[in-house]
């Protein structure tokens, strides 16, 4: 169907794997005809914003996933964070500050669970389960189980300020989505992540230091979630006692509909953000068509496999 | 560093998995310039003693001297650095990255973008790559994935990678097995030529032929154990292969 | 006094339970009971097994909030035959038999919001509603309140029936879409208040607060509360979960010494400047 | 530190491998000394009434995890189940004919995603995930989203029942864990399953039907997610809209715990069931321990991390 | 079935891997008896051809036909029934289950409990697989996993079981690759044997001497088409390797 050379192109190879790809044009270019307003400026960022904090939730997922790993945890890390940013400014730090100290938090909570994975050799799923129950547990805590209110306007400018008339959350998710197609694509340590899911054995045998870079995949799984859970609090100014909590299957949702591997080593950074797009894109769908409740989960998981199916389908065919 | 001593020894070096007894007491002096021809009936933990002294196993007990100087803490990083270089048996080539990456894998070249960010100088390492395959008159389509190359192809991939980096010892497990007759010949000229450079080289293998072709000094484990070592030009192919079979009947 | 030991069973542990769950700590303290709160994370299954587990500890009385009017009549009745009274706390059981119940009425609650909507738009308008958790009996109630008030309205369109999980980041992620869906919304009805939270920040940060008249379900929270100051909520029927946990401690404490009383909790009408009818 | 003939006796192997059994032991000896009235027939029982859904959903996870499946769709089918058996003896079938039927659709929810992963070959994870979305709205729809009671005292008697003393669903469940245990244990084709998830292109090119048995796999999950449905609906005498939501990720933590690989090929049935026991103790103990709900799920992560370690600490001192 | 049909016929067989062409109209036949040596450089296509006959690859075009009648929907399952049996050269064994549940995986020899539930037959197995081993010269540790052996004893056990079942056709990649100087002299033995007994063998190798020593006839695959094919009397390995480069060298 197509010249071998151009075939062997990485961009359009990239693009022809992407067969999920071709699903969401569909799905765009279905919903544009049957949704009202779909097509409008307030409604492309609407599924940018509900998408940005997935995108960084499936960015943790993306690293951690190709190392053959998987975070649970991500979603009460993100709650996590932003209680603590919140208590912070409560006590008075100025928000630059209690944000930055919220982040290091979040990293060192991954780093934990990347060191008891990795040096203690729990496996990675019970250990992330455990962060699950243990940082839902702490943002409980520490909220008490109210809802904090934030009022530092910076910090809440995180969450609803615009930038060039783009929203800041979606410039932050995409400046950290460049940061990391940059590592993954250029730099030795993100191709030393694809060799471990590859081959963990032959990465240990190239002297690739296996246990720390995987720690460091959980570090940055920490970080990003810590990220998605202050857009989260500055977005509603309010660290919610149970914010991020089930938001570890749909971020595990987007990277492998976008066709990263759960067994580590498959996945690119785009996959990640174009099934977290998917995602929102339905979900936003579902409310402009005004689908029943009761129908929305069905119609939900019925589109995601269609998707899969279809991007499966040019797979095949193109073989 | 004595100038006299042995470029690697092992002292004694034993090795268990779990109630199997892989090794046992292995006393081993290895020489700048020899090529060492490691022999054994299959099990004899040929593999499991290539392994310890890549650093990819621990041994369960015993010591390693590296020029004279005991090595401890050591692993496949460390054994690089000190100058080892290996060909497993069991390739592990992370199967999902092509050719020019696995041959450089852990110690890619690197330019620096925006004048300080240090990124994968890709083109560089496929010319590289491209060139030291050559010389092992190795054919192979460099940007495919090494899961998709065949069994002799991995295993070129594998040798290419070994031979590539400056090294002071190369171990090579089976390094022929898979291999085709036209790059047989050409490893085993690569062996010669690294021994007449100063390089150690430990030769494991099957084909007797190749040993009295290109090996320095024998030694034969069995069952675990050193069962008989000498210079090749003293021993008869045929004593060896009692050595390996002898071994095993006076242990059953 | 006699030293007891009171089970709390909350079926979740949203903002609301919390409320709850202090309000009958601090009356526990006050009266020297004991109090174990248990969170049944909205799973009839888990909370019908701390009931089990509650029994085997042989408390002396358990206040239950349950996840479901049905599922927890079995565990009511084995409370029953352990001879263990049972307090209801802000929903009830359908089975088994328990000496009190302290509830705000769900039913009237949406009633009562949606009434007060309907008024305000006289019959007449596009009405949004923001419903709680799929099948939650929450959910169930304050819709079917809200229904039978609107069923007299038939130029009230509802033109919009969505879920925002009884959470703030539902409330806001859905109303965003919905506003965008449409245009000419005049009213939203929010099932609970952190919702109704979520969604007057959308409408705010749409521009479209103004045009809006919001009504909710509340608990009388701080955050709430300030939105009705503030007249960005037109209308907050407020439960007093505070209230019902305190209450339950007392009752289940005056049994044990006494006798039984049904203690009604007033539902408490909160309005925004300017709207009291 | 045990002589090599008795190391490598297969039970006492076992044993060894299963150093988490000796953190269960320790985990019941602390909460015997410390929990009030832990050491009683009604708590034993509680524990055991706890467990026996809990050990059915792990069964599921164990038996498609074998073959490096996963099924996310094993809590939502098991509400699902319910739902039916409840609609139907509604409509007047005999509890019965309406329970087996209800099993049956089960079968066939689990043979429906067994075939769409293994034949239509959309991955394991996004197919159980679709799953879990689609008959979770299935049950939303079938109850209206209202509570069904169940009237039908043989129905109810499931959950509720004793037999000798012991009550019906320690029964069912310990009978399904003979059948399993079995079947894994003595048959060809459950031997066939751990061969397919070592090496699974060594499994097809010994001429195991691959694809076929993998369903089947999925189909057994069904049926056993289809029970746990039934004894969910029993001991509640209710078909609830929302029963088993959000029970996949415990179920799969209970395999795990129990030495179950997420990556195929390894895993037993008496470790999904010390799994999914020392879940449900700990949290019985949380309760009789008066652990405030803020914490709960603190120390709930925390004693599942340490009985991991602990499991691990006694096979690497083997070694 | 006509009589003296060949017992494989392969017809313009071609193979490819997305943009790889692995294989162009391959033509062979296969008659009882013979011991048929396929040959050619690291990635001629040797093994993708034996995958195609042991149904483990579809072909993508081109027809086979055993005995006579057409094979179609082939798939390792049905090529068991028809008598073909296979050692893969990247084994594939289930590495989580011991020597003898390697040997039987597939086709497991059963008791019956209570009477009439079918359970597996251990203790029948692991007996047969030992005698089966012995029969090969082979020692091995029965009750230890595959995963636990060293390559040469897990080539061992890919051999025991291909070695162990009546088959009409029995295909060998590179089956002495890692293996010990006295199994190595076992498989050639019994390849003799099998041909003896009237079964087709088909010999996948790099050592041309075995070739020599076993092959009624040799078969040299370059860059997926068959560059040569002759009785092995007929042909010095001079011309042999010489088609393997030269076909390569036209190629290029
Ligand atoms: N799965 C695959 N995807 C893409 N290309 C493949 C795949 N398998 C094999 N190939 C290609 O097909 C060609 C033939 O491979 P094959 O394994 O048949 O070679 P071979 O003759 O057995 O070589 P060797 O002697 O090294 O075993 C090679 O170029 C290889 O790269
Ligand atoms: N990970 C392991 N666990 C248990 N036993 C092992 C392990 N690795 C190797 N062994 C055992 O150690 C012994 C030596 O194995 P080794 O791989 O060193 O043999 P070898 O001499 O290289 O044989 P070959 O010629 O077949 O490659 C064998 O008996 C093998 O079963
Ligand atoms: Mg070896
Ligand atoms: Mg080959």
């Amino acid at each position: 169907m197509m010249p071998n050379e151009l075939r062997h192109h990485p961009i359009l190879q990239a693009i022809v794997d992407q067969g999920v790809l071709i699903a969401f044009v569909l799905l765009v270019v279905f919903l544009a005809f049957v949704a009202p307003h779909f097509v409008s400026t307030a409604n492309a960022f609407s599924i940018l914003i509900d998408a940005a904090p997935l995108v960084l939730l499936a960015l943790c997922e993306l690293v951690v996933m190709l190392v053959a790993g998987i975070d649970l945890a991500v979603g009460a890390i993100a709650g996590f964070t932003g209680a603590i940013a919140a208590t912070m400014m409560l006590q008075g730090f100025p928000w630059p500050i209690a944000t930055l100290l919220a982040l290091l938090a979040a990293m060192l909570a991954g780093t934990l669970q990347g060191v008891i994975i990795n040096y203690l050799r729990v496996t990675d799923f019970i250990t992330t389960l455990a962060g699950l129950s243990i940082f839902s547990s702490l943002t409980l805590i520490i909220t008490d189980g109210e809802p904090m209110n934030i009022n530092a306007n910076g910090f809440n400018a995180l969450g609803e300020g615009h930038l060039l008339g783009v929203p800041t959350q979606i410039w932050i998710a995409a400046f950290i989505v460049l940061v990391v197609a940059l590592w993954l694509g250029l730099t030795a340590s993100g191709m030393h992540l694809y060799a471990i899911g590859g081959n963990r054995v032959a990465a240990y045998r190239a002297g690739i230091r296996v246990r720390r870079l995987r720690s460091f995949a959980y570090a940055f799984s920490g970080l990003s979630a810590g990220i998605a859970g202050v857009i989260l609090a500055a977005q509603l100014a309010t660290a919610d006692p149970n914010a991020g909590r089930g938001q570890e299957l749909p971020a595990i949702a987007a990277v492998v509909i976008g066709g990263v591997s759960l067994f580590g080593g498959r996945g690119s950074v785009w996959g990640a953000v174009l099934g977290a797009l998917i995602l929102s894109t339905i979900l936003d769908g579902l409310v402009l068509l005004n689908i029943s409740p009761f129908f929305t989960e069905l119609v939900e998981g019925v589109v995601i496999l269609l998707a899969v199916m279809m991007g499966h389908l040019r797979k095949r065919s193109s073989n | 560093m004595p100038e006299n001593a042995p470029l690697l020894e092992l002292r004694n070096i034993g090795k268990r998995f779990g109630a199997v007894h892989a090794l046992r007491g292995i006393d081993l002096q290895i020489i700048s310039g020899e090529v060492l021809a490691l022999l054994g009936d299959n099990g004899a933990g040929k593999s499991t003693l290539v392994k310890i002294i890549a650093g990819a196993h621990a041994p369960s007990s015993g010591e390693m001297f590296l020029a004279g100087s005991k090595v401890s803490l050591f692993d496949p990083r460390h054994a690089h650095d000190l100058g080892i270089e290996t060909i497993y048996q069991d390739l592990a080539v992370a199967e999902n990255l092509d050719v020019a990456s696995n041959i450089f894998l852990g110690r890619e070249r690197k330019s620096r973008m925006l004048g300080f960010l240090p990124i994968l100088a890709r083109r560089e390492m496929r010319r590289e790559a491209a060139s030291a395959l050559e010389h092992l008159a190795i054919e192979l389509p460099l940007r495919q994935v090494v899961g998709e190359l065949s069994g002799g192809q991995r295993q070129a991939v594998a040798i290419a990678r070994a031979a590539y980096w400056q090294a002071r010892l190369v171990i090579m497990d089976e390094p022929t097995a898979a291999i085709g007759v036209g790059e047989h010949e050409a490893i085993l000229k690569l062996i010669q030529n690294l021994a007449r450079s100063g390089v150690a080289v430990i030769l494991v293998t099957h084909t007797m032929p190749d040993v009295w072709q290109v090996a320095t000094r024998i030694v034969v484990l069995t069952r675990g154990e050193k069962a008989l070592e000498g210079k090749t030009e003293e021993l008869t192919e045929e004593r060896v292969v009692r050595a390996m079979l002898v071994g095993r009947e006076s242990d059953a | 006094a006699p030293q007891y030991t009171f089970g709390l069973l909350l079926s979740a542990m949203t903002p609301y339970f919390a409320t709850i769950k202090s309000g009958a700590e601090s009356e526990a303290k006050k009266l020297g009971v004991q109090l174990l709160v248990e969170n049944g994370n909205n799973d009839s299954a888990t909370q019908s097994n701390q009931v089990d587990t509650l029994i085997a500890r042989k408390v002396n009385l358990l206040l239950i909030n349950p996840t479901d009017a049905k599922a927890l009549i079995p565990a009511v009745e084995k409370a029953n035959a352990a001879h263990i009274p049972v307090v209801f706390i802000d929903r009830k059981a359908d089975g088994g038999h328990a000496i009190a119940y302290f509830a705000s009425d769900n039913t009237q609650a949406g009633a009562q919001a949606c009434q007060f909507l309907a008024n305000h738009l006289h019959g007449k308008g596009n009405l949004f509603m923001l419903l709680g958790i799929s099948g939650a009996s929450a959910t169930n109630e304050r819709s079917a309140g809200c229904d039978s008030v609107l069923q007299h309205y038939p130029n009230i369109h509802v033109v919009a029936r969505q879920s925002g999980h009884f959470s703030r980041r539902g409330g806001l992620t859905v109303m965003r879409d919905v506003l965008i869906a449409h245009p000419n919304l005049d009213a939203v009805y929010a099932e609970n208040g952190q919702m109704a939270i979520g969604a007057v920040r959308a409408a705010e940060a749409a521009g479209r607060l103004k045009n809006l008249t919001i009504a909710m379900i509340g608990s009388g929270s701080a955050g709430e509360t300030q939105l009705v100051k503030e007249g960005k909520i037109a209308l907050s029927v407020a439960q007093q979960p505070a209230v019902m946990g305190a209450l339950g401690v007392e009752a289940g404490y005056n049994y044990l010494n006494t006798g039984t009383v049904f203690v009604p909790v007033p539902l408490h009408m909160d309005y925004a400047p300017g709207q009291r009818p």
